[in-house]
């Protein structure tokens, strides 16, 4: 079943989407936006980093996400809008990526397949790295989900709950990088976010708690990556975009429905 | 069996196309005039990698992108990498640091030393698998695509022995008329070789030896990356120093830079194609392609009416 | 042993000390409370001592396994995060549903369970906030202005609801109030800050203070009591004639 | 003619309907005091007569050029926003300096012109608040629980600046306030508002009748009434004998 | 003087830098920073639907951007989160921008000139549109700045003072869909929000007012312009992402000496 290239593409979509359909709530809850962006951009910047000291690309994207992730962590300590400082870090890391990537003597690098991902050629072995992370991220999520909704809610009513805030925080910005090391593959550094954040906005219309806006957009993702991947198929145009679009064309319809429905009232 | 043959870029399909004949359609992966250089898979593509029975393509230093998906869906195919094909002169990547002023000596290496009917002669490649070190640009060379047609035909008739005759009887036609249009398009840009003129981005190498013609400079090098502010200032005072008279662009390097490069001189720009844009795929694009690159040359460089 | 024990705490916002040398140490049962003008650092305390906040000097030391309840003075929930109060009772630990059930009827919030809390009115956000620390079993009860917003029966229904906690589960309770004279009959121990502890005590050696009066007078009806001097159309309100004018 | 005049407000948040049929006029010069249970619309009346919520039925009309000075319940403002208490008192119209010192200094925070808002705390914040809504010499003040946070002498001061304001520049005055007795003696007007408006009239009307007896208990002294009947230790206070328990 | 394209990209590139620098601050207070992406993705999706089309990209731009402007203001409505509604939107573009680019026929696009900015062949025409929106968004805001400051700090203490907020922010919207189609040849559709938030947020550890915020902003944008477009020349690399670099290093310097300032004391 494996041996076909697009049984593999739907494995590492719907992989990836479970992962940060549940990731993607607290993306936006805490108002965490660019923290994809950020760890995204930094992974363009790890592969030209590893291409100019010829080191593995997996390695160099690995390490500068990982470094990102701990950076944006004793950053956000400071208090300053972690927003801000986030899209301030999501867009010098691009930008210096960029800019090594012109200075890298010699071999041209192909940087698109960073960029807009490359579903399509995904081997077994990357298949075993994306449910390998998306089993990781969801096992921690389970572990940790009542300190982290309360740490999110207030770091205050945490501390006095006994929680430390800033170690959920953490755990949260590690599994990020997870995240998108294991969907970068998917829908490509630019397009990481999207897939936090869409399916996650698309639910929140339609959940009354943290839990059931967690499941729908786990669900939202999951048939994103399966109908963009069919579509895609059909129109003969890139996956990654394509999930995207289908994403965002359920978040349409969720917002105007419930539109609708609250005039309706 | 006809095997399924998946080619890379338009130039490499109509030559294939014209190898096997009527046995049967090769597939290409990049549209006519696509960028080699930058390129994002689609499904269809996949899908006839995933199908295919032999892949013919330049080689990676071309297409890096195209390395790890043909490994991954088209494990059961064949690759036939047409750079590592023996027989054949390769020439070095002009850095873009060899363009310009002190580039004369590398020219003459290009030209003088490696000029017409030396391309067959026996040479140890060392760096064979080195492929950055080459210009892979290789197939705007009317003599070399003989070389890759014979390789071709050779390739093609030891997956499907039973046509062998086919294939060599119709590369042979192929090589036939490809000497023909060697011969048209020399005398087509016999009077050019002094006249000075700056590349779009330095892919265009092969065609330039073989036909005599001498690059002043490019605005990119071999990997049609975009060119930064130093390089063009150099190209600028490059235009005022030498007597430059066009200015070119292609699909990969837009005509903006050409625009910034003549500005307040005389000279014109042009469009070149070293990918058979707007063409039709199919065996006839080869030398439709190599004719209008002919004449986008001699129409930019000829004399000024 | 003291539930909780801080000792010597300077702490300070930037350059601006708003903390200095304060030591404060609570026994469980106890009800105490802190009283001090705007500013004083009152709020600061507090989130000193739950931890969210580091003192420059001076340690705080918890008892194992403390359970604190704790309200904070401004708590703002992003409308993005979907939660209903029901759900926002069960963080961090889930709690009975009878339990909670029980708690919003007593802070008279009792229909509202299913409703998001981005949703609430400011008093009925304040209700809930209390229902949720009455909920976790705390040891000690933290509130910061815990009855600001709530309307009169809200409010006397919550210094009630103060006492009778304090005898079913035994617990502690540390507020901040500026109802002077409610919190002053309340409190076991009032505790008068501003920046330092200006005086400690029984309600009655607190009022009567020299620090303490100087800060609100002796009137210990303070807004009440002046505004009776100053105007005194109508009402048969015969009450704070003996008070006299605060600030 | 009334300043603002609101017909037959109806409004719903979401599905569910917070006022109905409320109609309400403003002369100049008139203080009004909105008193109600939490959750009952009182500051989804006021911000739909500032005009930032439109009523589903009704219409509310202001006066030509109307100044309002608005003190809303909530207000949070973003850190990333650099804004120090001077400036936040120039918004949007630049004011006199010397007034915006004597402001701030009226309203108990004088040294305070150079702070950063975000850096307040509760109580100073509310004080500012204030101070800015009073500068830009209003021709309404509306304040939604105004006092919320502050302290004592806060309190009180800030009833007599509300007389001061209405002597001075002859503003109307609308209010929402918890602290029943003390409104209901400053307050030319009262609004009983439950949804609709329960009662109306003068201080003596509305608190003699039954809707306003139904909420809120006979006794103005609420809370604290209350207090003192369950627990009676110690402090001479001897006033609110006559006042029964509410709720 | 404007014959030298060095002379030109430095004036595109200050031009561009006093727009964003100053708008960029009320993204930065408004926690719009995905504004900027939505509506330079948005161009993205122009490029395509102008060459899908046939007509000039310019216009496909310009229309694109605008629409955008509109949509997220009629969204904003709504009351939900701008932040999480602008991420949505902004990926959304780019996605169906990448997939309609695929899906043109025929000719290829050169993306990278609108991704990564193009200020190098910058012409007189392009300098005329910079100067002139520059000079447009520069007026705009000195006419509504009070009503625009009081409608980002409380749209009730705006409705309370007569101004309507919702107005307020369509200016802003109009405004930044103008600096969006300005600065994208400047820094490209993917750097275009770095241009708006990193100056702002640099400057923000050392204003103590919003106007010595915007000012300091507009100062560290120009001088990252100048000093970008001078390293890309010295090093020969791309000027967009090189200018990003530099305002992403006066953000580093500020946000370091601020806590060495701040642990100081
Ligand atoms: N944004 C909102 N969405 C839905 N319902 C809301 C919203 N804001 C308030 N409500 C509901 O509308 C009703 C009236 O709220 P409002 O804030 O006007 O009450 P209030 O009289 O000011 O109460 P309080 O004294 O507690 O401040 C409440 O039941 C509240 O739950
Ligand atoms: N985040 C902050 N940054 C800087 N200074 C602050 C900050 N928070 C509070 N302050 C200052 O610290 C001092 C104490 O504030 P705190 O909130 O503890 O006072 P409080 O006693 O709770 O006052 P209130 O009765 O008004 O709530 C005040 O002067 C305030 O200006
Ligand atoms: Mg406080
Ligand atoms: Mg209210
Ligand atoms: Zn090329």
């Amino acid at each position: 079943m494996l041996d076909d290239f697009l049984v593999r593409a739907a494995l590492a979509g719907v992989g990836t989407a479970i992962a940060a359909g549940l990731l993607g709530c607290f993306v936006v809850w805490r108002r965490m936006a660019y923290f994809g962006d950020a760890t995204a951009h930094a992974a363009v910047l790890g592969v030209a980093l590893a291409l100019l000291f010829g080191t593995s690309i997996t390695l160099g994207v690995g390490v500068v996400a990982l470094a990102m992730a701990v950076l944006i962590h004793g950053l956000s300590n400071q208090g300053a809008a972690v927003d801000t400082m986030l899209g301030v870090l999501a867009h010098a890391a691009l930008a210096i990526g960029l800019v090594a990537v012109t200075l890298i003597p010699g071999q041209r690098v192909d940087l698109d397949a960073y960029l807009f991902g490359d579903v399509l050629s995904v081997t077994r072995g990357d298949l075993a790295v994306i449910w390998g992370g998306g089993a990781l991220v969801v096992a921690a999520l389970w572990w940790h989900w009542s300190a982290m909704l309360t740490a999110t809610l207030s770091p205050d009513l945490a501390y006095a709950a006994g929680i430390n805030p800033r170690r959920e925080q953490l755990v949260l910005t590690l599994l990020l990088a997870a995240v998108v090391a294991v969907a970068i593959k998917v829908v490509g550094a630019l397009l990481i976010t999207a897939l936090l954040i869409i399916p996650a906005a698309a639910a929140r219309n339609y959940a009354s708690t943290p839990e059931r806006m967690a499941f729908l957009s786990m669900g939202i993702g999951v048939l994103s990556a399966i109908a963009g991947l069919r579509l895609a198929v059909i129109f003969d145009t890139s996956v990654g975009p394509m999930i995207i679009c289908v994403a965002a064309t359920i978040f349409a319809i969720s917002a105007i429905s419930f539109q609708l429905r609250k005039v309706g009232t | 069996e006809v095997p399924r043959v998946v080619t890379d870029i338009a130039p490499i399909h109509s030559l294939t196309a014209q190898v096997m004949g009527d046995l049967g359609q090769p597939d290409v992966l990049l549209p006519p005039g696509a960028d080699p250089h930058d390129y994002a898979l689609r499904p269809s593509d996949a899908e006839r990698l995933s199908t295919a029975d032999l892949v013919i393509w330049v080689g990676e230093s071309l297409t890096p992108w195209l390395e790890e998906p043909i490994e991954t869906l088209a494990p059961q195919a064949p690759r036939f990498e047409l750079l590592e094909v023996e027989g054949w002169e390769k020439l070095e990547a002009r850095g873009k640091e060899d363009h310009g002023h002190e580039d004369d000596g590398h020219d003459d290496h290009g030209h003088d030393d490696h000029g017409h009917d030396d391309h067959d002669h026996g040479h140890a490649h060392e760096h064979a698998h080195d492929h950055g070190d080459y210009d892979p640009h290789a197939w705007l060379d009317p003599v070399v695509a003989q070389t890759w047609v014979s390789a071709i035909a050779g390739e093609l008739s030891a997956l499907d022995p039973d046509n062998a005759p086919i294939y060599a009887a119709n590369a042979k036609a192929t090589i036939a008329a490809l000497a023909a249009l060697e011969t048209d398009l020399t005398a087509q840009l016999a009077d050019l070789s002094e006249r000075a003129y700056i590349l779009p981005h330095d892919g265009y190498q092969y065609f330039e030896a073989r036909f005599g013609l001498t690059a002043q400079a490019a605005i990119s090098g071999i990997d049609a990356r975009t060119p930064g502010p130093a390089q063009i200032a150099a190209l600028r005072e490059e235009m005022a120093a030498q007597n430059v008279v066009c200015v070119f662009s292609d699909a990969e390097i837009g005509d903006r830079w050409a625009t910034v490069i003549i500005e307040g001189t005389s000279a014109k720009t042009a469009e070149i194609d070293g990918v058979g844009a707007g063409l039709a795929a199919g065996p006839a694009l080869y030398g439709q392609m190599l004719e209008r690159l002919a004449a986008q040359f001699a129409g930019c460089l000829g004399p000024n009416t | 042993m003291s539930l909780i024990d801080a000792r010597h705490i300077e702490f300070s916002h930037g350059g601006q000390r708003v903390l200095q040398g304060v030591s404060l140490a609570l026994d469980p049962g106890e009800i105490v409370t802190i009283v001090g003008p705007n500013g004083s650092g009152k709020s600061t305390l507090l989130r000193v001592l739950i931890g969210a906040l580091t003192p420059q000097k001076g340690a705080v030391t918890r008892q194992e396994g403390l359970r604190i309840g704790y309200v904070p003075q401004k708590l703002h929930i992003d409308p993005t995060l979907p939660i209903t109060v029901n759900r926002f009772l069960n963080l961090p630990h889930p709690v009975d549903p009878d339990a909670a059930k029980e708690a919003l009827r007593t802070a008279g919030v009792a229909g509202l369970g299913t409703q998001q809390m981005s949703q609430l009115s400011g008093g009925q956000f304040q209700r809930v906030l209390l229902a949720r620390a009455i909920l976790g079993k705390p040891d000690i009860l933290m509130l910061d202005e815990a009855t600001q917003g709530l309307d009169q029966p809200g409010s006397a229904a919550f210094y009630r609801q103060i006492e009778a906690v304090r005898r079913d589960i035994g617990c502690a309770v540390l507020m901040v109030s500026h109802e002077l004279h409610v919190v002053m009959s309340a409190s076991d121990r009032v505790i008068c800050l501003n920046g330092h502890i200006c005086c400690e005590g029984t309600p009655e050696v607190v009022s009567a203070a020299p620090a303490y009066r100087e800060l609100f007078g002796t009137g210990t009806g303070g807004a009440l009591a002046l505004y009776r001097h100053d105007h005194d159309h109508g009402h048969d309100h015969d009450h704070h004639h003996h008070h006299e004018a605060a600030e």
